[in-house]
């Protein structure tokens, strides 16, 4: 009977087991108060039904204690739904650290993801079990949204800012994975598969895709045809070494040179000027799509983890081919030490 | 003896007695003057919004303003405001012809407020801040070769766009307002009021104030907020 | 069932001397259209919503007949946007706003605290042709290639990626706002300025106190709604960006604007039903309300509540999680209430002699069906659950439990209940009680198994769908056909009514309430001397319980 | 019109001349540099102080006589309050990472 009529989607990912509880738990608290309410009134139309024209109904108005008792009673059951609800909220809203990052761009009725070892997929998402994932998502049109059933879990993604969502996938097997936000005519048709793998398979499957990628081959490209290395190799701030480590600014505050600083520095340079440099840096906002953007802080961010002892970068402003030390699955760049001296607090 | 015979022709059939019916009308404007609140309040929510989230550009924004108009701006509006005061005490003590009077002189004085207004708009015209199909390039880069041209950044041209709402929005308001206070002036000329029944004159006095207030805060927050 | 002749109290006049009701004063069509009379604009009111709902209604069914099959082969893509937009905005906008507070509303709101008419007639008329305005233009972007942006308008799909005659709908939604606007500061100020004697703020019926609170909503949330969708008009046209992102704007900044409105747009439509429910109740129970002050109080706290809770529509919209926390403990506390107000209206029926007509069938219908609602409202206002149920079927179902089996159960309950007043006719017991159960069935048939695909997770406004949720968009499709028949079956007998139901005397129901104290249909001056009220409301208790057309 | 009493001129002048000294303020601040923060709330705040005063006395708030007016009076604002508070409550605690094109300052609560 399941299989024929199915109540709940499969229970795929880490959080989907609690979902189902705190649905189980207010289902149950309002099949309750269904019934109760239907049954009073169904018991007092026929108990108190009207037998003659005699009847005279007593001068009832009111039981304040009744009422207090039933404000009371709705009062505690919401406030506890809600924090049942909270909890979750907060899990769900929080990526662990060690979440893989996967960068996904919605565009009008397809889905383009991005691994951060630069495996692309169109309308597919191929997971290892077990390993959190966290889906950096941004949209190039309208607002699309990153619904996947099984792993109970929905992000809007907007266009113009990076919205996340995270999960773990606990059950190998192929899940579908919806557009819930209305995004124009084809909204229906931007549907895809995620497929959750064993590791030994997911191994084969990257194994498969033929030769890896260079990952960083996009960024490579990008980073030379716009010459950046003309000046972040002598006169602008370097870029070795500049991964999570902490920049002093113009304006005196030392920020983290994380992800979003990356991004923000190469789409409006003139908003966090590095100490001690003028702003020369043109915006690249109109210049770079999501994907370009994307495949570039993967090249900065392999470029400043690379040995420090790298040959001089070669006139054409691209690294050396050589990047022997960046295996492709390496999950996330540690982070380099700290640069600059800590500033007195 | 019914009520209603001895009350003058000004009753209008669905009330008791002319209190009742002033008190209404009173309610129902305040109750539309609730409704113009919110209207532009939104308009300054988003305005609030955006400034919050780009206060650089906003600021960029406002600093090209013309600010001196603004000023004579202001000060003619608070003026008509004190005149459309003085025409409401005038008419609950009956003298039509300081009504007329005052009436005339504010929606003249409007009619001053909204030349600077639009010569502002025009000189802004001319400076290239007009968000959306006119050119975004400053005049004194217009003659430049377009790749020395650098057009405003998006987000200013978001705050002409508020500018542009919000000061279009009053002036449509204001024109609305003079409109009621010219045909006010006609029907109290008319001899339509006296000192007991004045209820349309205290509604327009209401809608005017309310074009007042919205014009104070365009002022200071749209043109001043310039460090 | 045995239906017992009813005998009226008084035998019907000779139709020669019946005397003139506002019906038969004036009867050249010059004095329908420009009339001041509260009880015809009522009239008006209700034909030109019953057209917009036969409008909303077909697009319905032909959305459900699109999801007969996975494929959607029977409309392309481009219609099913259109028929779904079109439903949600003729449906939302032009008639259930409207529905109960611009027809009962302005029916009864003057007779139940005896005045002679609404405060300002003329303004109640410029409502009318501002709501017709509104919706023929709504029409004629139907026509010149429809809008399918969903009633939501959300940006910047609306604004810069869709070419559908959005610009006209969206002035047409502005203009019909405005007629909101005005029919709530008119019951605003009626009911605070025109009471008769002795009619203080605890003797008026609980239909008004509703009515009170729905308009507060009106002219309180509606002006936010014409200047939201004016920046979307003018995004259109000049290509500027409060709302694009690449221009600088926050496409979630048009959400909480909208949502702003529209969250408490969704009370103005299910607090009138609120209040035609005790009426119904209390009359066939023969008892006063349970509790008449906290249901009173209850209609002010969702009014105020409504609107701090708008936000539970965004939980994945990006909001903060701050926001998302606050937002969803406040929505929590809208539904207390809510509760409330169901739980008085069942302890009324406690040692009642509960009468069984049709309008206490609706009404008892609705409370089952609001609860349903209700409860599943909490859920989607759970943070947690949110994720996972939003912008699914369980949300489509979740609010047409509270519009469908809510507002649209309590129209109907109100339509049957003061039918013999505003016509002067009884309606046929019989074809009431068969036609009752019948929408109540297909009702059911219909939405239910929408939560279960829900939760298995079938977004909204899909033309098409994978088919393991074919099962039940078939049984939904199943019960629509039901409903659609359901519904057909009043519209015939009301109808027939009009011209062979048996003459109603002024009170058929010996209800209390100063409406049932004029003759029915009532004169054009409501009442020929202002009544001075000296009992408290629903005062059943000294009254006898009649038969009446059981 | 016994809704509001007859006011003296004297009470009419004196605020109009307040409101045009609020003006002179209000202008000579900007040529006052008191950093961002400070000056934009200064002028904002000489712009509700003037709202106030005009809101009071010229449009009668203080005078009418029964207090329903007053609340329909202030109800609009205190709406406008409510959408303000209520919208900043996300914007001002969103900390998910800025967005690809630039938010100018970070939002207050960085984690």
């Amino acid at each position: 009977m399941a299989q024929l009529l199915p109540f709940s989607p499969p229970n795929a990912s880490s959080v989907a087991d609690t979902v189902d509880r705190v649905f189980a738990i207010e289902l149950s608290a309002s099949i309750f108060v269904v019934m109760l309410v239907a049954g009073l009134i169904i018991g007092f139309s026929i108990k108190y039904r009207r037998r003659s024209a005699e009847d005279s109904p007593p001068r009832l108005g009111s039981h304040s204690g009744l009422e207090a008792g039933w404000i009371l009673a709705t009062f505690i059951l919401f406030t506890s739904f809600f924090l049942l609800g909270a909890g979750l909220y907060v899990r769900l809203k929080k990526p662990p650290e060690s979440a893989e990052k996967v960068y996904v761009v919605g565009k009008q009725w397809m889905w383009k993801i991005q691994h951060a070892d630069g495996v692309k997929e169109i309308n597919q998402l191929h997971v290892p079990v077990g390993r959190p994932i966290e889906l950096v998502m941004t949209s190039e049109d309208v607002i699309h949204d990153f619904f996947v059933p099984a792993f109970r879990i929905k992000q809007d993604v907007i266009p113009g800012t990076y919205t996340s969502e995270w999960f773990t996938a606990t059950q190998p097997g192929v899940y579908h994975l919806f557009c819930s936000q209305y995004c124009g005519t084809d909204h229906a048709t931007m549907v895809g598969q995620v497929i959750v793998l064993t590791p030994a398979d997911y191994q084969a499957w990257l194994a498969g895709l033929g030769t890896a990628a260079d990952p960083l081959e996009d960024g490579r490209r990008v980073f030379k045809s716009y010459g950046c290395m003309s000046c972040h190799g002598q006169t602008g701030p370097t870029l070795a070494g500049l991964y999570m480590s902490r920049v002093k600014l113009t304006d005196g505050s030392t920020v983290v040179a994380d992800d979003d600083y990356l991004r923000r520095s190469i789409l409006d340079p003139n908003s966090q000027i590095v100490a001690g440099y003028r702003p020369l840096m043109p915006s690249f906002r109109e210049q770079l799509t999501p994907e370009q953007l994307n495949a570039v802080v993967e090249y900065v961010k392999a470029l400043s983890t690379a040995k420090t002892q790298t040959t001089q970068p070669s006139d054409d402003g691209s690294l050396p081919h050589v990047l022997p030390d960046v295996p492709p699955t390496q999950s996330r760049p540690q982070a380099s030490p700290s640069r600059i001296e800590v500033e007195p607090r | 003896m019914d009520p209603r015979s001895t009350d003058n022709l000004h009753l209008h059939e669905q009330f008791e007695t002319l209190q009742q019916q002033e008190y209404a009308a009173t309610l129902g404007m305040w109750a539309f003057m609730a409704t113009e609140f919110l209207l532009i309040g939104v308009l300054f929510v988003a305005y609030g919004v955006c400034r919050m989230r780009w206060p650089e550009a906003f600021r960029r924004g406002s600093s090209e303003m013309h600010y001196w108009l603004g000023f004579f701006e202001t000060a003619i509006i608070l003026t008509t405001s004190f005149l459309v005061t003085l025409a409401l005490r005038a008419a609950k003590l009956g003298n039509n012809r300081q009504v007329i009077a005052l009436f005339a002189t504010t929606v003249m004085l409007g009619a001053g407020f909204l030349t600077i207004k639009g010569t502002e708009w025009y000189l802004e015209y001319g400076e290239g801040l007009v968000p959306g199909y006119f050119t975004t390039i400053p005049t004194k880069e217009a003659h430049l070769p377009p790749d020395q041209q650098h057009p405003r950044p998006v987000q200013e041209r978001l705050f002409m766009l508020f500018y542009y709402l919000l000061t279009g929005t009053h002036a449509v308001h204001m024109l609305i307002g003079m409109g009621l206070l010219s045909t006010m002036m006609f029907l109290t000329a008319r001899g339509k009021f006296s000192a007991s029944y004045h209820t349309p004159i205290e509604l327009v006095g209401i809608y005017w104030h309310f074009v007042d207030l919205v014009w104070i805060f365009v002022f200071s927050s749209v043109y001043l907020l310039r460090q | 069932m045995t239906t017992a002749d009813y005998i009226p109290d008084v035998a019907p006049l000779p139709a020669a001397i019946v005397p003139t009701n506002y019906l038969t004063d004036k009867e050249s069509l010059l004095s329908w259209l420009l009339t001041t009379d509260h009880k015809r604009i009522c009239i008006l009111y209700t034909f030109s919503i019953t057209a917009f709902f036969v409008f909303g209604s077909a697009m319905a069914f032909m959305v459900r007949l699109a999801l007969l099959t996975p494929g959607g082969g029977w409309v392309t893509a481009e219609t099913y946007n259109r028929l779904f937009t079109m439903h949600g905005v003729i449906m939302v906008w032009f008639f259930l706003i409207p529905s109960i507070p611009a027809t009962l509303g302005n029916f009864l709101v003057p007779l139940m605290i005896g005045a002679r008419d609404v405060a300002f007639p003329k303004l109640n008329l410029l409502s009318w042709y501002l709501f017709l305005v509104g919706g023929v233009m709504a029409l004629i972007a139907m026509v010149s290639g429809g809008v399918d942006t969903g009633w939501t308008f959300y940006t910047p799909l609306s604004t810069t990626f869709l070419n559908s005659a959005v610009l006209i709908t969206v002035i047409g939604i502005f203009i019909a706002g405005f007629g909101t606007i005005l029919t709530g500061i008119n019951f605003i100020v009626t009911m605070h300025t025109m009471r008769c004697p002795g009619m203080t703020w605890f003797r008026m019926p609980l239909f008004l106190w509703a009515i009170y609170a729905t308009s507060v909503i009106q002219v309180l949330a509606t002006p936010v709604l014409a200047m939201t969708l004016i920046l979307v008009g003018v995004e259109r046209v000049w290509h500027v960006g409060i709302f694009d992102p690449a221009l600088g704007g926050d496409p979630v900044l048009f959400q909480h604007f909208f949502w702003f409105y529209s969250h408490p747009a969704v009370y103005i439509m299910v607090l009138p039903g609120l209040g035609v429910i005790p009426e119904i109740i209390c009359c066939f129970a023969r008892k006063r309300p349970f509790g008449y002050k906290a249901i009173a109080f209850a209609s002010m706290a969702i009014a105020f509540l409504g609107f701090c809770v708008w936000a539970h529509h965004m939980f994945v919209a990006g909001i903060s999680i701050y926001a998302g926390l606050a937002f969803s403990w406040l929505s929590m506390m809208v539904a207390v209430p809510s509760a409330i107000k169901v739980f008085s209206y069942t302890a009324t029926l406690y040692k009642g002699s509960i009468q069984m007509t049709a309008p206490m069938l609706y009404a008892l219908a609705f409370i089952g069906l609001f609860v349903i609602g209700g409860l599943t409202g909490v859920m989607l206002a759970t943070l947690g659950l949110d994720v996972h149920i939003h912008d699914t079927y369980f949300v489509v179902a979740h609010f047409h439990y509270i519009m469908v089996g809510g507002a649209l159960t309590a129209y109907l309950g109100g339509i049957h209940y003061w039918w013999p007043k505003i016509t002067g006719r009884l309606y046929s017991e019989f074809f009431a009680k068969l036609s009752a159960p019948i929408i109540f069935i297909g009702y059911n048939l219909t939405f239910f198994p929408q939560f279960v695909l829900g939760y298995l997770g079938m977004p909204r406004r899909y033309h098409i769908y994978p088919p393991d949720f074919q099962v039940y968009n078939v049984l939904s499709s199943a019960g629509a056909t039901i409903l659609g028949i359901g519904y057909l079956i009043p519209f015939c007998y009301l109808i027939w009514s009009l011209k062979y139901g048996p003459r109603a005397g002024d009170n058929p129901w010996d209800a209390t309430g100063l409406e049932w104290q004029t003759p029915s249909p009532p004169p054009t001056h409501n009442f020929k001397k202002t009544p001075i009220v000296t009992e408290e409301p629903y005062a059943y208790y000294n009254r006898k319980s009649p038969i009446g057309p059981a | 019109m016994e809704d509001r009493p007859l006011i003296p001129i004297r009470t009419y002048v004196l605020v109009y001349i307040a409101l045009m000294l609020l003006l002179f303020t209000n202008m000579a601040m900007a040529y006052v540099f008191l950093g961002r923060h400070w000056s934009n709330a200064i002028s904002v705040g000489i712009g509700a102080i003037q709202f106030l005063l005009v809101f009071l006395f010229f449009m009668h708030v203080k005078y009418y006589r029964y207090p329903l007016i007053r609340l329909f009076a202030c109800a609009g604002l205190f709406w406008i309050a409510l959408l303000l508070v209520l919208t900043l409550s996300d914007y001002l605690t969103r900390n998910n990472p800025p967005d690809a094109s630039p938010r100018g300052e970070p939002v207050f609560l960085k984690h």
